[in-house]
């Protein structure tokens, strides 16, 4: 039973390592479609104010 | 309905997820001669009926960074939906209902492969090191994970959020995602150690062939000889892997999307994912119930590693020799305690 | 990251019914709302997150079209079709646009412009308050310090340096009461260095086309096109520059079937709905008319009736028509002889028939010879003054059409008076300032370089210095510059630096100026030239959809745009700043005597009052502020094709929309507007006219006045000079002027009161008694084929200055050098040059440049709003597959374009594309900010650098004036491009 | 009750893009967000032809009936509408609409895309109609209003047509018969599976 703990517990800390890669691997759409001709300031309706998409959460934002 | 005759043809071969990297290529022009000057443009204009027939989709220019938006239209979207509404809950259900009473028939028939007092001589030989098993059960624990949040997308909708509502449901599978994208990783770093470790136990041999012959020892009663591995366990290992493959690799496409392939690309790896998990499923589902209440004492070579001296020089005779060779000091006996068998 | 579900009042009952809700197929909004759990209530605690500005106002009202939403009606200010913007303002702030489906001209339409205009007024890259250089810094500083050390380093130069030496660079999106303004501005600080877009836009269809037959604009209009049987669009691409105009355009050719022939080097997004497409080399539009015109007098197809009433020295065209023979055309133009062929039979006979060009037949050396090629192309076939006719003029700007009429040409007074001393006293009679006054504004010119010395009056009546070369005015040799000093100081209002040629020697002539002053709502790409360290102060002045005026669009309506939002930040709108500016240069009294000034903002209607007082020669003097706001009001009233209201309207009967000049007389007689120009089928009291007799009556024995063509109604039944007061008398029609009509001409007569004429004669006697009569004062005579004060009389084929084809400019070589206003045009020598030195072999790509659909002139603007700039986020070269393939270029990769003068280059991305052909290449102009391959972003004041910026065009673009404007040579030059 | 359709006449769209800035200005659209687009076919070349192309809010909608979490939902009138709340983000309906109608707030991977955005035809979404909630998530509600998407309200050449399915398909039936040419209906026979007989 315990190499199953140890495997569980491998997995998470593995899946939050990729998680963590993921999301920093992420753009907003305003930087990933804009080129180096543009200087853009993003606006946040319709996708939240945290990039999310999600209008209620407040989690940490993609801001200016 | 040709995308699912691809997806099959691609399940058959075997072959990775075909990366067709369909570049978008210009719609021939009516009449595109060196020279426009004298045309007629109002009279020579593209129409959309002819472009489908020679293209099946329509690709143009836009100005904006974003070159997706550059296909116009693709009515592949429907056939792909058409796939993954119709056939793949079909292909889903049958295949793991199917493997579900298969193994509930073959249990109430033959019942559970119970030790004889031959195998129980309270020596124990150390079937599987503890790597081995962290690293299968690594794999194990993230592939039920997998499966489930992966079915959730064929069958969540259809079976779970009636019960637990569109709110929860929603919740859950966004939960899902996150859980079936993240722990991809940690499955095909299992996936990988397996391949490697145990990849030289697997090579199919004469007495694999001999074993088949003899039905693994359902049929009749004798016990045909085996290495470390029988055949039944290298088919599952090559099931795993190339399964595994499969998926892993149909998975990363999709995990960063449009990076190598266009939409229909997208589509067609969506559908050899799907279709090969719930192959993989099924097949899982097998193993799960050989290794666990199909045989009697199985279980141990991966719970606590070590197997009856006896139920090892029954079930895999050869491998038993083997190690018997390599340690001229006898069977490795750790402790002496003996283990009364579960 | 967990998102956060609804607030626990998701109980499983409601939610259950939702699945199987859904499994029925289609349910309604309510129902999914109510199942979901997301009831009305669950939600109001998600409008409590707190948001900008603007949409805390729209928090305000639940929903925009709630009760405190007021509709403004204001011009969009980008191009000139005159689109209406319909606003919604709530509680100040400008929320929403909604379509303006009552105006005739836009009906409810936008393009992407005019659609995403709101952004303009609360845009954060605006320029938000004055700002001065400050040892290479950007400075904040207030209005009144600004204007204060604005005044005094004017009045500094103008002592050492003179008047002359402050150029006063106007803009084409002012109002019809700015432009105005700042002439008078101009002729008040005593210079004609008076210029704007215009120089660069139409300046050669105005000179070309008012020296053929009266007066230089759109003889038609937009909506008129409906009725055309077949149309050529030359050298113009409406889908990009007037998308609205298409509206039109599309709908009479899909209405009449019509034949929609499109000309131009360039398969442009017009050209795509063309029913025949024809592709010319740039720069030779003359060959090619003159081409068409070879097959219609080949065949006796030209309108001979029309000719003998109508055309004076139609036949000094046929000696030169008859030189360009199908072979010589195509061998000049490319163009295939049977092609032409087709043109010349559609347009002399599916008629009637509307010739339409923009910026591809103006922006030449023989800009004002090509725009008359194509008039006479109209007057050949008779296709002028009727019903979807016409020389269909599109204009640019929003303004440029007003802002031309009203003055902001370096060689004429408002309302083409022009600079005669005539003009000058009746404007200072109408100005009510003495004559004598002004001209002591004036410098006295020393004689220079063997030229004589010039008096104040003889400087007064002298045009400036085009805005095309004011750089030219700075770093040129003092001797050469014919006035008392090199220019010192440049005051640029709402004016691009980027849409001029030859960009380098601008840039050195920004680092040599003494004084650089921008106002615009943006910085522009002057604050991003040269490297200077001070002497640059930018002043945040509001678009004009925050101020009230009116714009005269490109068919000569005049629309009233009233203030939506107040000027954002801390702009100021261009009355107050030029007030502001005239009291501390001293001469604010004089300037706004009979304007009414409210808290150091001059009134508009006052200021289109005095213009309506003044504005007799073009028909700007019955255009009230009244007239035109009751226009407004009423805009569903006017119908779509005439351009009409029904008669019997109380508020606007039988008007013509916008009151298109010439609107005669005084407001009072209600003149309808002239809707179609020299239509002798309608009586002049509902805008029937003639061609203007303005050159004379006799010329070699030949009449110049009109043989038996009269407008309908004419009690004089031929041809007939301009109308004095003598010839009133001699018609004995002064009886019926009234008594104090009478007493006015005298006034202005003074000893020699027969010579009044209708254009001086200030109680609008002359043109009253004139209308009733049914007699258009200002003559009935003959359209001019031969315009023989034009250095070429009979329009000649002259190669561009950097010719693909050195073979060419041998036999048609540029004009000879020559001084025209105040500097030199060598032409011929830098032509010379360029052959001598091979240059058509080391630059092998003819380079064109135009308009992008998203962008506007300089482009500051409009690549300052994000919802455009996304669009178009870098600039670009069009290349033929076939030179991309040569230079192994792929579509979107960096090249450099690189010109043959000041060995300049650009680094822009490559588009390869079909719709230039072998050997053309194509760039749009509005780009700035990046500069021979360096990003400048850095250089404008913090957080007003606009969203998108790119290589100017112009920084490649070449040496080459037209001898009549000025005009410069942006539609064809030659570059080499390579990979970068 | 309508039928509310799309219908791009593309021998008279002039790829003005006032469509798609109308759909930015009157929603607040953010940067990278494209609800709308202009396409051209065979650009530069005689048979050119722009397409402006956005939701075409099918019969029977692919990206409805993919949707893992089953968020969309068709209005009486047919337009097909989602809930932000629902949507986990997977992308499947981008890979079912035949015309790229989905957009993602975020790009990159799979992850976490953020909630899927699309044209609404100015119908806003689940909230209650014209309430700042909605607008924050969806834009604003035009035909709560009683008005037609402003894309289509404000098209330069009235190429873009919106409103009830018959309705517009007489329209271009007529302006075809007119003047004697048209491209088709773009779009129809994948989307409504009927298109307009010319």
């Amino acid at each position: 039973m315990k190499t199953i703990i140890l495997a569980i517990v491998a997995a998470v800390l593995l899946a939050g390592a990729a998680a963590y890669l993921l999301s920093v691997n992420q753009k907003p759409a305003y930087q990933a479609f804009s080129t180096t001709g543009a200087r853009v300031t993003p606006t946040d309706n319709l996708v939240g104010p945290n990039w999310s998409g999600d209008p209620q959460g407040r989690g940490a934002g993609h801001r200016g | 309905m040709h995308l699912l005759r691809i997806a099959l043809a691609a399940l058959m071969l075997g072959g990775g997820a075909a990366v067709l990297a369909q570049t978008g290529r210009d719609v021939p022009p009516a009449a595109s001669t060196a020279n426009p000057s004298g045309q007629n443009p109002t009279a020579a204009s593209v129409r959309e009926d002819q472009l489908l027939r020679e293209l099946n989709k329509l690709q143009g220019r836009v100005s904006i960074p974003d070159g997706k938006a550059a296909l116009l239209e693709q009515p592949q979207g429907r056939e792909w939906r058409q796939f993954r509404e119709g056939w793949l809950p079909w292909i889903g259900g049958i295949a793991i209902l199917g493997m579900l009473l298969a193994l509930f028939g073959f249990y109430f028939t033959k019942g559970r492969i119970r030790l004889d007092q031959t195998e129980e001589s309270g020596v124990k030989i150390l079937r599987f090191n503890a790597f081995e098993r962290f690293m299968h059960w690594l794999t194990a624990v993230c592939f039920i994970v997998l499966a489930l949040t992966g079915l959730n997308y064929i069958f969540g909708k259809r079976l779970l959020m009636p019960i637990i509502g569109p709110d929860a449901f929603a919740a859950l599978s966004q939960w899902g995602k996150y859980a079936h994208n993240y722990l991809a990783w940690p499955f095909m770093l299992g996936l990988l150690l397996m391949l490697i470790v145990w990849v030289k136990d697997n090579i199919p041999n004469r007495v694999d062939v001999a074993w088949i012959r003899k039905g693994g020892g359902f049929l009749g009663d004798a016990h045909p000889s085996a290495y470390r591995f029988n055949a039944g366990q290298k088919m599952i290992f090559w099931i795993v892997v190339i399964g595994g493959l499969l998926m892993s690799a149909t998975g990363i496409l999709m995990l960063f999307p449009f990076s190598a392939t266009d939409i229909n690309g997208m589509q067609l790896t969506q559908a050899v994912h799907a279709v090969i998990g719930v192959l993989f499923i099924a097949a899982i589902l097998a193993h799960i119930y050989i290794g666990s209440l199909g045989m009697e004492g199985a279980y141990d070579a991966m719970g606590s590693g070590e197997v009856d001296l006896a139920w090892a020089r029954r079930h895999h005779d050869l491998w038993v020799e083997e190690q018997r060779a390599k340690t001229a000091s006898g069977p490795q006996v750790h402790g002496a305690r003996p283990v009364p068998a579960e | 990251m967990l998102t956060k579900r609804k607030s626990g009042e998701a109980s499983r009952g409601k939610l259950q019914s939702f699945a199987s809700g859904l499994a029925s197929g289609v349910i309604d909004r309510r129902s999914f709302l109510r199942q979901s759990g997301l009831a009305v209530g669950g939600l109001a605690a998600a409008g409590s997150i707190q948001l900008g500005a603007v949409r805390k106002a729209r928090a305000a009202g639940t929903a925009v079209s709630g009760p405190q939403v007021q509709i403004k009606k204001n011009i969009c200010t980008h191009c000139s079709v005159g689109c209406t913007v319909t606003a919604e303002v709530v509680n100040g702030v400008w929320v929403g646009q909604e379509p303006s489906w009552d105006s005739p001209i836009n009906r409810g339409t936008h393009c992407a412009k005019g659609a995403a205009i709101r952004e303009l007024v609360h845009s954060e890259r605006r320029l938000k308050y004055p700002v001065k250089l400050v040892d290479g810094q950007w400075q904040r500083v207030s209005w009144d310090q600004a204007i204060n050390e604005i005044g005094d380093k004017l009045l500094d130069i103008r002592q050492k340096y003179g008047a002359d030496s402050a150029y006063w660079l106007g803009s084409a999106k002012y109002t019809n009461e700015a432009a105005y303004l700042l002439r008078k501005f101009g002729a008040f600080w005593g210079t004609n260095s008076v210029d704007h877009q215009a120089r660069i836009c139409h300046s050669t269809t105005v000179a070309g086309v008012a020296n053929t037959w009266g007066y230089g604009a759109q003889t038609n209009s937009y909506n008129d096109i409906r009725n055309a049987k077949t149309m050529i669009i030359m050298g113009g691409n409406p889908a990009e520059a007037h998308p609205i105009s298409m509206q039109h355009v599309l709908s009479g050719k899909e209405i009449n079937r019509a034949n929609m022939i499109v000309i131009d080097p360039r398969f442009t997004r017009t050209a795509a709905h063309a029913t025949e497409y024809v592709r010319l080399r740039s720069g030779t539009d003359i060959p090619l008319v003159w081409g068409i015109l070879w097959h219609i007098f080949q065949n006796g197809w030209e309108d001979k009736e029309f000719i003998r009433q109508r055309v004076y020295g139609m036949e000094d065209v046929r000696k030169e028509v008859a030189k360009w023979t199908p072979d010589e055309v195509e061998r000049v133009t490319g163009v295939p002889g049977e092609q032409l062929k087709r043109v010349a039979y559609l347009f002399s006979h599916e008629k009637p028939a509307t010739v339409i060009w923009c910026m591809g037949a103006t922006q030449h050396t023989v800009g004002t010879a090509n725009v008359r090629a194509l008039c006479i192309l109209a007057l050949a076939t008779g296709n002028v003054g009727k019903p979807g006719t016409g020389a269909n003029i599109f204009r640019g700007h929003t303004n440029v059409q007003g802002a031309t009429d009203l003055g902001l040409d370096i060689s004429t007074l408002p309302l083409y008076y022009g600079l005669v001393e005539g003009a000058w006293r009746h404007w200072a009679r109408v100005w009510d300032v003495s004559y004598d006054w002004l001209q002591s504004r004036f410098d006295e010119v020393p004689a220079k370089a063997g030229r004589p010395a010039r008096t104040r009056k003889q400087n007064m009546e002298a045009p400036g210095i085009t805005s095309t070369r004011w750089f030219d005015g700075v770093n040129l040799p003092e001797d050469q510059v014919d006035q008392k000093a090199n220019i010192k100081a440049m005051m640029v209002f709402g004016h691009g630096g980027n849409t001029v040629t030859r960009i380098p020697e601008a840039v050195e002539g920004v680092n040599k100026l003494e004084l650089l002053v921008v106002a615009d709502p943006h910085p522009t790409s002057f604050a991003t030239m040269g490297n200077r360290k001070d002497g640059v102060y930018l002043l945040p002045i509001c678009t004009s959809l925050e101020m009230d005026g009116s714009r005269t669009a490109s068919n000569r309506s005049l629309q009233w745009g009233e203030q939506i939002v107040k000027p954002a930040f801390e702009s100021k709108n261009d009355y107050e700043f030029l007030y502001l500016l005239a009291k501390k240069l001293g001469f604010a009294e004089e300037l706004f005597k009979n304007i009414k000034v409210e808290n150091n903002v001059p009134v508009p209607e006052d200021i289109l009052r005095e213009i309506n007082r003044g504005g007799w020669s073009t028909g700007y003097c019955g255009q009230s502020p009244e007239r035109l706001k009751a226009h407004m009001r009423n805009q569903h009233k006017f119908d779509l094709v005439t351009l009409r209201a029904p008669k019997d309207d109380p508020e606007v009967g039988g008007d013509y929309y916008g009151l298109p000049w010439p609107c005669w007389g005084k407001p009072e007689i209600r003149h309808p507007g002239t809707h179609i120009l020299y239509n002798t089928n309608l009586h002049v009291k509902e805008g029937g006219g003639a061609f203007r007799a303005r050159f004379g009556v006799e010329r070699n024995g030949q009449t110049l006045l009109a043989e038996d063509s009269y407008p309908v109604g004419s009690e004089l039944t031929d041809g007939y000079p301009e109308i004095t007061f003598g010839i009133l008398k001699k018609l004995g029609w002064d009886k019926d002027l009234t008594p104090d009509e009478l007493a006015t001409i005298q006034r202005i007569g003074g000893n020699n009161v027969d010579a009044v004429s209708w254009a001086i004669d200030l109680s609008g006697g002359i043109q009253r008694v004139c209308l009733e009569r049914g007699v258009m004062h200002y003559g009935n005579g003959k359209a001019r084929a031969n315009a023989w004060n034009l250095p070429d009389p009979i329009p000649v084929h002259r190669e561009p200055i950097y010719s693909p084809k050195p073979e060419l400019v041998a036999k048609y070589p540029t004009r000879p050098d020559e001084r025209q206003f105040r500097i030199p045009n060598n032409g011929f020598t830098v032509q010379k040059a360029a052959v001598d030195k091979n240059i058509a072999r080391s630059f092998p790509i003819i380079l064109s440049s135009g308009r992008l659909v998203e962008y506007e002139g300089g482009g500051e603007e409009t690549r300052s709003n994000p919802w455009l700039a996304e669009l178009q986020q870098d600039m670009f070269v069009e290349i033929n597959p076939a030179d991309a393939a040569e230079r192994g270029i792929k579509d979107g990769a960096w090249v450099w374009v690189l010109g043959p003068e000041n060995n300049a280059k650009t680094k822009v991305k490559a588009l390869v594309t079909e719709r230039v052909g072998k050997g053309v290449a194509w760039m749009p102009f509005h780009f700035a900010g990046w500069y021979q391959g360096e990003d400048h972003r850095s250089r404008y004041p913090a957080g007003t650098d606009p969203v998108v910026l790119g290589e100017s065009v112009n920084t490649v673009t070449t040496y080459g004036f037209d001898p009549v404007t000025g005009m410069q040579e942006t539609k064809v030059t030659l570059c080499q491009i390579q990979a970068a | 009750m309508a039928r509310m359709k799309f219908l791009c006449d593309a021998d008279r769209c002039i790829e003005c893009n006032a469509c798609v800035t109308a759909c930015k200005n009157e929603h607040e659209v953010p940067w990278g967000i494209n609800r709308r687009r202009v396409v051209t076919l065979n650009d530069g070349k005689p048979s050119e032809r722009s397409i402006s192309m956005a939701c075409m809010h099918c019969t029977d909608a692919p990206c409805a009936a993919v949707c893992p979490v089953n968020c969309f939902f068709t209005t009486a009138d047919a337009v097909v509408l989602h809930s932000k709340d629902l949507c986990i983000g997977c992308g499947y309906c981008f890979y079912a609409c035949p015309f790229g109608a989905p957009q993602y707030p975020r790009v990159g991977n799979f992850g976490s895309r953020g909630k899927m955005d699309k044209c609404t035809y100015c119908a806003g979404g689940p909230e209650a109609d014209l309430t700042t909630a909605e607008y924050e998530k969806y834009g604003s509600n035009r035909l709560a209003e009683g008005k037609l998407p402003l894309c289509a309200e404000m098209c330069s050449t009235k190429a873009l047509l919106a409103g009830d399915g018959e309705i517009i398909a007489q329209i271009y039936k007529e302006r075809v018969v007119k003047r004697g040419y048209g491209s088709g209906a773009w779009g129809w026979k994948t989307a409504y599976r009927e298109t307009v007989a010319i």
